[in-house]
C-alpha cells in the first residue's frame, strides 16, 4: 500500500524520533510512505492566528501538490498539521469564495478531494491481524495512558474523529501491543501548549495535572500522537520536578514508538534515546532482543 | 449544450402528504429556489404512473422529478414502496431505450424537509440546465407538426 | 360548456409582492373556457369570498380556480364558498401561487410566469373535474388508548366518562407509567403516587374501560371510525382470572436479584414480581429471562405456593382483535441512557460524565426513586455506592438536550423544573447538604414555575452555576465536577458526593415502528408529528388517530393531562356523529374494460378491492371484475397507476385531470 | 411497345441522377422487410427472385400515417393549414403484384370523393416494375387476373436478362417521358431479348377460380365456414397493414401540444375488434370469424360488385406474415371448390 | 410415450376437456398453425414438431374459450405463460388441461436461414421438461443449434451512450406500423381494452408517429415488466421486424438482477408488481 506522507516541520526537528519511528514501523508493516515532494509549512504556528487566508492557503498548496503527484490520501502524523489540513479542506468545501481566493493566492487549482489521515487512523486502517502477526513482543503488564490532546479530536464536527470528550480509538490500537491502557480522566485535557512561550507556568500546572492523573490511575507511561503534546509533557518534566520535588518522571511515548516496541524494533532506531524524560526505567524490562515466536 | 439562455422546463410529480407539504414548508419558511419546476400534486407516489413521465416529455419537459414520503412514512402505508418498485423497473427501461434516465429524478422529501426540497429543486434544475434541452424527445415531438 | 372563473389572490403583499397579480388575471382570461378572472387583495376574506360567490351567479360559472395559498390552507374555505353559491365544492381547485411561487422566488417576472403556468395547468385539470358528494361511513364508537401512563389514563377516563367504551393497552405489567415512579411533583411538591393511584384504580374499575396490561398493539387496519386493531397480550405466565394478588409467589421466589425496572436498577426484584406495591392490576408477571424454571426447567416454587393454581408456565402470547373508531397514542418517553452509545450517529454519548462507571452518577429518574418514600431508600437521600448521605450533590442540566454537536437539538423542557425540584427535595432532607446546579438557561415558563425555581435558589440556597460541565471524575472517593462558570468566567471544580444528570427526554425506542403500524408521521427523533403545530396539536395527520403526552414531544404532567383531555375530546367529537363524512376521493372501476387481473387488489393497502361477478341477462357469469369498497378506500391511487388498462381510476385525481395538467405544462 | 436495354451500372447511374435531383427513390430494404429510401445509388439492387417484401409498397401513395391538416388555436380562433403531400418519388423494382395495387386502390380513392393525398402522391410517383421469378405456396397472382410478368401499374417494366442487364419497357406515357429524359442511359432493344426470359417464368402453383369464389360468397353470407379461421385468428391488423390493396383508414384529431394539433389519416384494419365497435357499445362484427368473413368478402365480392376489381393481387403477404399462418389463398381455393 | 394424436384422442374420450388447442400443418412444408379441435374425430391432423412456434396460451383468455375446460398443447415456455395467467386470475388451473411438451427447442423461424437455427429463447431454457402439466408428450429432437445473437446485442446496447441507444431505438420504432400483432400474439396482453386503445385520455398517441411509437413500445415493455415469460411471440410476429425481444429480455434481466425474480415459475409465488420489499434498492432516490 502506498500513501502520501507529510511530516511537517516538527518531525524534522523536535519530533525527529516520531518521524524515525513512523518510518521504521510502517516499513515493517509493508506500507510505503511517499513523502510529498516540495512540501511546505502548514500554517499551524502563526498563520492561523494572524492571517486567515494564509492559514487556508498553506495547506491548500500542499493539497494541490498531493493531487499533482497523484496521491489520493496523505498521512499527517503531526496533530497540529493534521488539524490545519482538515480545517482548510473543510473551509474551502464550505466556502467557494474562499476557495477562489486561495486559488488566486497559490496560483493553482485547489483540490479538496484528498483524504487526510491522522496517526491513529493510520493504524486503524491496518489489518489488526497483520499487526498481531508481526508482533514480536507482547508488552504485557505495561500500563499506559492514552493522551489525545486537543488537535486530533477538535473541532469534532470538522475532524470527525472519535468522541471529542471521551475518545477511545487509541486505546484499541494500544491493546494490539499487549500493553494495558488505563482508564483515566485527562485524555483530552489541555496541556497548555499554546502558552508554551508566553506563560510557562500555565503549561507546567496543566501538564503536571495530566501526568499526575495518569500516574494516579496506574499508568507507567503516556502515549501520544502529537509532537506538541509530546514536547510539553516530555520536556516540561524537568521544570515540574524543580517545582515539585515529589514528581516522579513519566516517560512519554509516541504511539508509533509503542507499536515499534511490540514489533520488536530496537529502541535506538525508534528514537527512544532522544526523549527528555528517560524511557529506560520503564522500558528496560522490554529488552530489544527479539524473541522468536512460538 | 452551451445555450446559456436555456431555461429548462421541469415537472415534478409529488405526493400530497410529504413532499407537497414539505414544499409548503419551504414557502412558509421563505426559502428561495429556482422557478423552473411546475408541480403536480397527487395523493401518493403510488398514484404516479410511468405514463406521466412519458407524457411530460411529450409535453416538452426537459426533466422530471418524482418525489414522495420516505420509506415507512407513507400516509397510505405502502404506496411509496409500490412506487419505488415501479421506478426501479421503469428507470431501467428508459435507460435501455436511450431516454436519458438522468433527466428523471427521484427523491423522498418529508413534510418537515423544506430545506431538502429546496436543495433537490436547485440540484435538479442545475443538472437539467447543464444537460441542455432534451433534444432527443423534442425531435420526436416535432414530427408532423404545423411547422415541422 | 365549461365556464371557468379564475380568482387571483394577492394575499396582501404575500403573493402580490413577487407575482404581478393583475397581469396574471389578464393572462388567465385568455385561457380557453375561462370566462371570468379577477385579482383581489384577500380572496379568503369575506369580501373576497363574496366576489367568488357573485361571479358564480353572474357569470354562470361551473368551475372555479383560485390562485392563492396552498390547498392545505384554504381549499376548504374556497370550496365552502363555492358550495354556498350553489356550485359543487369539488368544482373548485387551488393553484398554489404562494407557498410554491411567490414565497420561494424573488424575480417578479419568473414568479409571474410560473403563476400563469400553474393557473393554466389547474384550468386544464378542472375541465375534467365533476361534481362529487361526500361519502358517509358508519363509526365504531369505541376508542383505543395506547399507553397507560398519566396521559393514557386521563384520555381513557374522559372518553369512558362520556359513556363510550375504551380499550386501554399498556406494554408494562402495570399502568401508571413514569409518573408512578416520581417522588413529588413540581411546582406543588405533592406526592406523585398519592394523586396518581386513585386515577389508576378508577381506570381499572371503570365499567367502560377494558384494560390490557403487558400487551402491545401488533397491527392496525382500517381507517377513521373503523379501525381493526390486533393486540398482542404477552404471556404473563399468571392466569389473571385466578390470581388474587396475595403476593405469596413473589415472596417465595428464590430469584431475588433481578434489577427492578421500576426502581431504575437501584433495587432488585424477584423473577415473579409485581412492579410496585400499588400496581394496577395487582397481578404478578414472570420475567422469563431470569426465572429458574424457564432457564433450567426446575424450581416451580411459585406454582407450588400458589393456592389458586394461577401460575401457567405454558401460557402463550394471545392475539386479540378489537374494532375501534378512534385511537389515542400516549406512549410517552424514555430518558436518554448516556452510558451506551446510541445507534443514532448524531448522539455520541457523554462518557466524560462517568455515568455507568461511577455508581453515584445517576440520572433524574434514579434520583426520583431515591427521593421517593416508596423507593429503595424509603425516601432517605443516600448515595447508591455506600448508602451514605451525600453532603454535596451536583445536578447537571441539559445532558443531551440542546446540544447539536453531541446530543439532540431540542430542549427536553421538564429538566429545569425537575432539577430545581430535586435540589429542593435534597435540601429539605439533607439540611447541611450543598446542592449545585449547572445550567444553560432556566426555562421555567408555567404557572408557579419560575416562583418555584426562585424558591429553590432563594429559600433553599441551591447554588446555580451557569455553564456546562466538561468532565466528572473520581478522585479519592469524591467526584470532581469540572465545569465553567460563564458568568464569572472562571473554571469551576466541585468535589461532589453524588452527581445527578438531567438527561434528555427521548422518544420510546419502538416509536417509529408503532408509527409505521399506525401510519402516522414522526420527526427525526421519533416523536409523533401533529398535523398542525398550533391549530391541531393533538391530531396526527391520519384521521381518527390522536396524540397525547410526551410521545409527541417532551411534556410535563399538566400538559400531558391537558393533551390527553384534548385528544379525548377529539375522539368524542367523532363519536358525536352517527356517520362520518369523507372526501369522495376514492377509486372507481370501469367494469366494461376491467379484465380482472386484480393487480389493484395486490397493491391496495386497505383491502378495498373486492371481487364482483358480472352476469348477462340470463344470469350466466360473464366475468369477474374488481370493485371498490368506498368505505375502505383511502384514495391513494396506487391501483390507478398499477392498472395496465387504466380501468380503475381515482376520482378527484383521475387520468384525464393529470393528463391535461401535464399537457398544459 | 418500346423496349430498351439498360445495364445495372446504368440503372445505378439513373438512380444517382434521380437522387441528385431530389427525387425520393424507394426499393425493398436489404432484409426485404419493407420499402426504404435509397440513400446511395451503388446500393441499388434488383432481385426478381426475392419474395415480395414483408410490407408492401402501398405507403408510397397511402402512408401509414398522413397528416391531413394542422391547426393552431387559442381561446377564440383556430388557424388551419393544409398538409402538403411530399415530393417526387420513384419506386424501383416493384413486383407486378405491388405495382398493380395502385390502380386497384385508385378506384376507391376516386369513387365519390377524390382523395387529393392519394392522387397527388400517385401523380408524383413513377413505378418501375420488375418481372418476378419468385413463387411460393402463398402466391396466387394468376388467380386474380395478374401474373408475374404483368405490366399493370408499372410506368416502366424491367425484365432481368442477366445479372448485369435488364430489358426495360416504357409502359405508360409517364414511362416514355421518363426514358426520354434519361435516354442516354437506355439503349434501344426489342422484345426478342425479353421474350425468352419472360417465357421461362412459370408463376405460382396455386390456382382457383375467382368467379366461383364470388358466386359462393354471393350466396353464403350467413355461414359457419369461417368459424375455424375465427378460432385462431388473433385479430391483429398485420394482414391489412402489409397488404398492397387494403386501404381502410382512421381519421383522428390529435392535440400534439397544448395549443396545436393535427388531423391524421392512419391505417386501420377490419380485423381489429374496435373496427366496427359502435359508440353504443354494440359491435356488429363481434367475433373474429365475422371479421375474417368481411375480409374475404371485401376482397372477393364487395369490391368486385362496386368496382369490378378483385381487391387482391395475390402477393401472399398476409398469409406469409400471419402470426398463425391463416392462408387466404387456401381459404378462397376451398371456397371455390364449394360451388 | 404416446404421440400427440393419441393423447388428444384420450383427452376427448376421457372427457378431460371440451376443446383442445394444438398445432396442425400449415399450407407450406415446414410450417404449422394453431388449431382448435372439438372432438376426437378431428385429432388426426394434429402435429407436434420443432416448427410448432406459436404460444397457444394466448387463446386461453379469449372470451369464447372462457368457462370451458380447455386442453392445450404447451411447451415449457408456453406453460410459463399459463402459470402467469393463473397468477393473474385470468384462468383457473382446474379449467386447463396441460399437455406439456418435452422440448429440445424450436426453430427460430418458419422459413429462410433462421429456420435452421434454434430459437434464441430455447438456448437458456430451464423448462425443457414441463414444470406444470397434466400429461407430457415428447417432441422429436432435431438437434437445432444457434447463437444467442440478441444477448450480444443487449450487451452492445448497454455499452452504448444514451444518444446511441436512442438512435438505435428511433430507427427501430420508426418501423412500427401499429398493427398490434405483438400485443395480439402475446399471451399476457389479455386486457379487454388496451391502454393504447383508450382515448380519454390518449396516453398512447394512436398515430404511428415516432413519438406515438415510442410511447407504445415503452408502455408495452413496461406492462410486461416482471410478467413477460420470454416466449418471444411479439418479435416473431412483428411484420416490421422490430427486435422487441430485446426490450422484454432486458426487463427480465432487470427483474432477475434487482429482485431475484423470475416470472411464470409458480402461480402461487407473489407477482413482481403488486408486491414490494422493504429492502428494494433505492440508491437512485435522493
Amino acid at each position: 500500500m502506498d500513501i502520501g506522507y507529510y511530516p511537517g516541520c516538527s518531525l524534522t526537528g523536535t519530533a525527529k524520533e516520531y518521524d524515525q519511528s513512523i518510518r521504521r514501523v510502517f516499513s515493517e508493516l509493508g506500507i510505503n510512505l511517499v513523502e510529498l515532494d516540495d512540501w511546505s509549512c502548514c500554517g499551524a504556528t502563526s498563520a492561523h492566528a494572524t492571517n486567515h487566508l494564509l492559514s487556508v492557503a498553506l495547506p491548500a498548496r500542499n493539497l494541490s501538490l498531493a493531487k499533482k503527484q497523484g496521491l489520493k490520501e496523505i498521512f499527517i502524523p503531526c496533530a497540529a498539521c493534521y488539524n490545519r489540513f482538515v480545517v482548510a479542506k473543510y473551509e474551502m468545501e464550505k466556502n467557494p469564495g474562499l476557495k477562489k481566493r486561495v486559488e488566486e493566492m497559490i496560483e493553482e487549482k485547489a483540490d479538496t478531494d484528498i483524504g487526510i489521515v491522522n496517526m491513529v487512523e493510520m493504524f486503524q486502517r491496518i489489518d489488526k491481524e497483520l499487526i498481531l502477526a508481526k508482533r514480536q513482543k507482547e508488552l504485557k503488564g505495561f500500563k499506559v495512558a492514552a493522551y489525545y490532546g486537543c488537535l486530533l479530536v477538535r473541532p469534532n464536527s470538522i475532524t470527525q474523529f472519535d468522541d471529542a470528550e471521551m475518545p477511545t480509538s487509541m486505546e484499541e490500537i494500544i491493546k494490539l501491543t499487549g500493553a494495558e491502557p488505563v482508564d483515566w480522566n485527562f485524555k483530552v485535557e489541555c496541556c497548555g501548549a499554546s502558552h508554551s512561550i508566553t506563560n510557562m507556568n500555565v503549561v507546567l500546572t496543566l501538564s503536571k495535572r495530566i501526568i499526575d492523573d495518569a500516574a494516579e490511575n496506574g499508568a507507567e507511561a503516556i502515549i501520544v500522537a502529537c509532537p506538541m503534546c509530546h514536547s510539553n509533557l516530555d520536556m516540561r518534566q524537568r521544570n515540574i520536578s524543580k517545582q515539585d520535588s515529589q514528581h516522579k518522571n513519566m516517560p512519554i511515548l509516541y504511539l508509533s514508538e509503542l507499536i515499534g516496541l511490540s514489533l520488536g524494533l530496537d529502541k535506538e532506531s525508534l528514537g527512544l534515546g532522544l526523549h527528555f524524560t528517560d524511557t529506560e526505567p520503564v522500558l528496560s524490562r522490554f529488552s530489544t532482543a527479539i524473541v522468536a515466536k512460538e | 449544450m452551451s445555450d446559456s439562455s436555456f431555461e429548462p422546463k421541469i415537472v415534478a410529480f409529488v405526493c400530497n402528504w410529504c413532499t407537497y407539504t414539505g414544499a409548503d414548508l419551504a414557502g412558509t419558511s421563505r426559502m428561495k429556489y429556482q422557478s423552473n419546476v411546475r408541480m403536480i400534486r397527487l395523493p401518493c407516489t403510488g398514484r404516479i404512473d410511468p405514463m406521466f413521465i412519458i407524457k411530460a416529455f411529450e409535453s416538452g419537459a426537459d426533466g422530471v422529478l418524482v418525489s414522495g414520503c420516505h420509506p415507512g412514512d407513507c400516509h397510505y402505508t405502502a404506496g411509496n414502496y409500490h412506487a419505488r418498485r415501479r421506478w426501479i423497473l421503469f428507470r431501467q427501461l428508459l435507460k435501455f431505450v436511450g431516454i436519458d434516465e438522468s433527466r428523471v429524478f427521484f427523491s423522498w422529501v418529508s413534510a418537515s424537509e423544506g430545506k431538502k426540497w429546496v436543495d433537490v429543486i436547485n440540484e435538479v434544475t442545475d443538472t437539467v440546465r447543464s444537460k441542455g434541452p432534451f433534444t432527443n424527445y423534442q425531435k420526436l415531438n416535432k414530427e408532423f407538426t404545423i411547422n415541422g | 360548456m365549461m365556464r371557468i372563473g379564475v380568482f387571483v389572490c394577492h394575499c396582501g403583499e404575500n403573493i402580490g409582492k413577487t407575482v404581478d397579480c393583475p397581469t396574471v388575471a389578464k393572462e388567465a382570461i385568455k385561457l380557453p373556457n375561462v370566462v371570468y378572472s379577477i385579482d383581489y387583495k384577500y380572496m379568503c376574506s369575506d369580501p373576497g369570498q363574496n366576489m367568488i360567490k357573485q361571479a358564480i351567479a353572474e357569470h354562470k360559472l361551473n368551475a372555479v380556480v383560485v390562485a392563492s395559498c396552498s390547498p392545505h390552507m384554504h381549499e376548504k374555505t374556497f370550496r365552502k364558498a363555492c358550495a354556498q353559491a350553489g356550485l359543487n365544492p369539488y368544482m373548485c381547485e387551488i393553484a398554489n401561487v404562494r407557498e410554491h411561487c411567490s414565497w420561494v422566488h424573488d424575480n417578479v417576472e419568473e414568479a409571474t410566469k410560473k403563476a400563469v403556468d400553474l393557473i393554466r395547468m389547474t384550468v386544464e385539470r378542472i375541465k375534467f373535474n365533476f361534481p362529487l358528494s361526500e361519502i358517509k361511513v358508519p363509526i365504531t364508537k369505541k376508542a383505543l388508548v395506547i399507553g397507560g401512563g398519566i396521559s393514557g389514563i386521563q384520555a381513557a377516563l374522559d372518553i369512558a366518562g362520556a359513556g363510550f367504551k375504551v380499550i386501554l393497552v399498556e406494554k408494562e405489567p402495570s399502568i401508571g407509567g413514569h409518573m408512578s415512579q416520581l417522588s413529588e411533583t413540581f411546582p406543588t411538591l405533592d406526592c406523585s403516587q398519592c394523586i396518581l393511584t386513585p386515577r389508576m384504580v378508577e381506570a381499572y374499575q371503570h365499567p367502560n374501560i377494558k384494560l390490557y396490561t403487558y400487551s402491545e398493539v401488533d397491527n392496525v387496519d382500517g381507517f377513521i371510525g373503523n379501525f381493526k386493531v390486533t393486540i398482542r397480550k404477552k404471556a404473563r405466565s399468571v392466569k389473571e382470572n385466578l390470581c388474587t394478588g396475595c403476593g405469596l409467589c413473589v415472596q417465595k421466589c428464590p430469584i431475588k436479584k433481578a434489577p427492578s425496572e421500576f426502581d431504575e436498577g437501584l433495587a432488585n426484584r424477584p423473577a415473579i414480581y409485581v412492579p410496585f406495591p400499588q400496581a394496577v392490576p395487582n397481578i404478578p408477571v414472570i420475567d422469563r429471562t431470569v426465572c429458574t424454571f424457564f432457564k433450567t426447567g426446575k424450581c416451580q416454587m411459585c406454582k407450588k405456593v400458589c393456592g389458586r393454581d394461577a401460575i401457567d408456565f405454558e401460557q402463550k402470547d394471545e392475539l386479540i382483535t378489537e374494532d375501534v373508531g378512534a385511537i389515542i397514542v400516549a406512549t410517552g418517553y424514555k430518558l436518554y441512557k448516556i452510558d451506551k452509545k446510541s445507534k443514532d450517529a448524531a448522539v455520541k454519548g457523554y462518557g466524560e460524565y462517568g455515568y455507568g462507571k461511577y455508581k453515584d452518577v445517576i440520572d433524574g429518574l434514579q434520583f426520583e426513586r431515591i427521593a421517593s418514600a416508596s423507593g429503595p431508600t424509603a425516601g432517605e437521600i443516600l448515595r447508591p455506592s455506600d448508602k451514605k448521605q451525600p453532603k454535596k450533590v451536583v445536578f447537571i442540566q441539559c445532558v443531551g438536550s440542546r446540544d447539536p454537536s453531541k446530543g439532540f437539538e431540542y430542549c427536553s423542557k421538564i429538566c429545569c423544573m425537575y432539577t430545581a425540584k430535586h435540589a429542593m427535595l435534597y435540601k429539605h432532607k439533607v439540611h447541611d447538604g450543598e446542592a449545585y446546579v449547572f445550567y444553560m438557561d432556566i426555562r421555567a415558563g408555567g404557572k408557579g414555575y419560575d416562583e418555584f425555581v426562585r424558591r429553590a435558589i432563594e429559600e433553599d440556597h441551591v447554588k446555580y452555576i451557569r455553564g456546562r460541565v466538561s468532565r466528572v471524575y473520581e478522585k479519592k472517593g469524591k467526584y470532581i465536577v469540572k465545569g465553567e462558570d460563564t458568568i464569572s468566567g472562571v473554571p469551576v471544580e466541585i468535589e461532589a458526593d453524588m452527581v445527578v444528570l438531567a438527561t434528555a427526554i427521548v422518544a420510546q425506542p419502538e416509536a417509529a415502528k408503532l408509527a409505521q403500524t399506525l401510519g402516522i408521521p414522526y420527526d427525526k427523533y421519533g416523536f409523533y408529528a401533529e398535523v398542525h403545530p398550533k391549530l391541531r396539536p393533538v391530531e396526527s395527520s391520519s384521521g381518527g388517530i390522536f396524540l397525547a403526552g410526551a410521545c409527541q414531544s417532551p411534556r410535563d404532567i399538566p400538559e400531558s393531562v391537558a393533551m390527553a383531555s384534548a385528544a379525548a375530546s377529539k375522539a368524542l367529537v367523532l363519536f358525536g356523529n352517527e356517520m362520518l363524512e369523507r372526501e369522495p376521493i376514492v377509486a372507481k372501476v370501469n367494469e366494461n374494460t376491467c379484465v380482472g387481473c386484480f393487480y389493484c387488489k395486490k397493491v391496495c393497502a386497505y383491502n378495498a378491492i373486492e371481487l364482483k361477478e358480472i352476469k348477462d341477462k340470463k344470469g350466466n357469469l360473464v366475468k369477474v371484475v374488481a370493485s371498490v369498497n368506498t368505505g375502505l378506500c383511502q384514495g391513494c391511487g396506487t391501483c390507478n397507476a398499477t392498472c395496465p388498462s387504466k380501468s380503475i381510476e381515482l376520482i378527484g385525481f383521475n387520468d384525464e385531470q393529470i393528463f391535461y395538467q401535464i399537457k398544459a405544462l | 411497345m418500346e423496349e430498351y436495354i439498360i445495364s445495372l451500372e446504368d440503372l445505378k447511374k439513373l438512380a444517382d441522377n434521380l437522387i441528385k435531383e431530389g427525387t425520393d427513390l424507394f426499393l425493398p430494404s436489404p432484409d426485404n422487410s419493407r420499402f426504404v429510401r435509397l440513400k446511395k445509388a451503388d446500393e441499388l439492387k434488383l432481385a426478381p427472385e426475392a419474395r415480395p417484401s414483408d410490407i408492401s409498397a402501398k405507403q408510397a401513395a397511402f402512408p401509414k400515417c398522413d397528416p391531413v391538416l394542422f391547426y393552431k388555436r387559442d381561446k377564440s380562433t383556430v388557424e388551419l393549414k393544409d398538409a402538403e403531400p411530399s415530393a417526387n418519388q420513384v419506386l424501383f423494382g416493384l413486383k407486378p403484384c405491388d405495382a398493380a395495387a395502385f390502380g386497384i386502390m385508385n378506384k376507391v380513392f376516386n369513387w365519390d370523393y377524390k382523395d387529393n393525398f392519394f392522387n397527388k402522391r400517385l401523380e408524383n410517383t413513377l413505378v418501375i416494375g420488375l418481372a418476378c421469378t419468385y413463387s411460393d405456396d402463398y402466391c396466387f397472382c394468376t388467380s386474380v387476373g395478374l401474373s408475374p410478368v404483368s405490366e399493370t401499374g408499372s410506368d416502366i417494366f424491367l425484365v432481368r436478362l442477366s445479372d448485369a442487364q435488364f430489358a426495360a419497357r416504357a409502359v405508360t406515357d409517364k414511362g416514355i417521358q421518363f426514358v426520354k429524359k434519361y435516354s442516354q442511359l437506355f439503349a434501344k432493344g426489342d422484345s426478342s431479348k425479353s421474350k425468352p426470359a419472360l417465357e421461362s417464368i412459370k408463376g405460382p402453383a396455386r390456382k382457383f377460380d375467382s368467379k366461383k369464389v364470388k358466386d359462393w360468397l354471393d350466396k353464403n353470407f350467413e355461414t359457419d365456414f369461417f368459424n375455424p379461421v375465427g378460432d385462431t385468428c388473433l385479430g391483429c391488423g398485420q394482414c391489412a397493414f402489409v397488404c398492397p390493396t387494403c386501404h381502410c383508414f382512421d381519421i383522428v384529431d390529435e392535440d400534439y401540444s397544448y395549443s396545436e394539433g393535427r388531423r391524421m389519416k392512419n391505417w386501420d384494419a377490419c380485423q381489429f375488434s374496435l373496427f366496427t365497435l359502435h359508440a353504443s357499445g354494440h359491435n356488429p362484427r363481434d367475433n373474429q370469424a365475422k371479421r375474417y368473413r368481411q375480409r374475404v368478402n371485401h376482397k372477393f365480392k364487395y369490391y368486385i360488385d362496386r368496382f369490378k376489381e378483385i381487391l387482391c393481387t395475390g402477393c401472399g403477404r398476409c398469409s406469409r406474415g400471419c402470426p398463425v399462418t391463416i392462408d387466404i389463398g387456401s381459404i378462397v381455393t376451398k371456397i371455390g371448390n364449394l360451388t | 410415450m404416446a404421440d400427440i394424436i393419441s393423447i388428444a384422442r384420450g383427452v376427448f374420450e376421457n372427457k378431460k376437456a371440451d376443446i383442445l388447442i394444438g398445432y396442425t400443418k400449415a399450407t407450406s412444408e415446414g410450417r404449422t398453425r394453431p388449431v382448435i379441435v372439438r372432438s376426437a374425430d378431428e385429432v388426426q391432423n394434429l402435429v407436434l414438431n420443432s416448427s410448432c412456434l406459436n404460444n397457444l396460451a394466448t387463446y386461453l383468455t379469449r372470451k369464447e374459450n372462457k368457462g370451458k375446460k380447455v386442453a392445450i398443447v404447451a411447451k415449457g415456455c408456453d406453460i410459463k405463460s399459463i402459470v402467469q395467467l393463473i397468477a393473474e386470475s385470468q384462468i383457473k388451473r382446474e379449467n386447463v388441461y396441460i399437455i406439456g411438451v418435452k422440448c429440445n427447442g424450436v426453430k427460430r423461424s418458419f422459413e429462410g436461414e433462421d429456420s435452421k437455427k434454434i430459437a434464441e429463447k430455447c438456448l437458456n431454457c430451464n423448462v425443457r421438461t414441463p414444470h406444470l402439466a397434466d400429461e407430457t408428450v415428447d417432441m422429436s429432437d432435431e438437434g437445432l443449434t444457434g447463437k444467442d445473437e440478441k444477448a450480444e446485442l443487449i450487451e452492445k446496447l448497454d455499452s452504448m451512450s444514451a444518444e446511441e441507444r436512442f438512435a438505435f431505438w428511433e430507427e427501430q420504432f420508426e418501423k412500427c406500423i401499429k398493427c398490434y400483432a405483438c400485443r395480439q400474439a402475446c399471451p399476457l396482453c389479455y386486457c379487454e381494452r388496451c391502454i393504447a386503445d383508450k382515448s380519454m385520455p390518449r396516453w398512447v398517441e394512436s398515430s404511428p408517429t415516432k413519438r406515438g411509437n415510442f410511447a407504445w413500445n415503452i408502455v408495452r415493455a413496461f406492462h410486461l415488466s416482471g410478467r413477460c415469460i420470454g416466449c418471444n411471440e411479439c418479435e416473431r410476429v412483428c411484420p416490421a421486424g422490430i427486435p422487441l425481444s430485446l426490450l422484454n429480455r432486458k426487463m427480465v434481466m432487470v427483474a432477475k438482477s434487482e429482485f431475484g425474480y423470475e416470472s411464470g415459475m409458480s402461480a402461487d409465488a407473489p407477482t413482481l408488481i403488486g408486491t414490494y420489499d422493504l429492502k428494494d434498492k433505492e440508491e437512485f432516490i435522493k
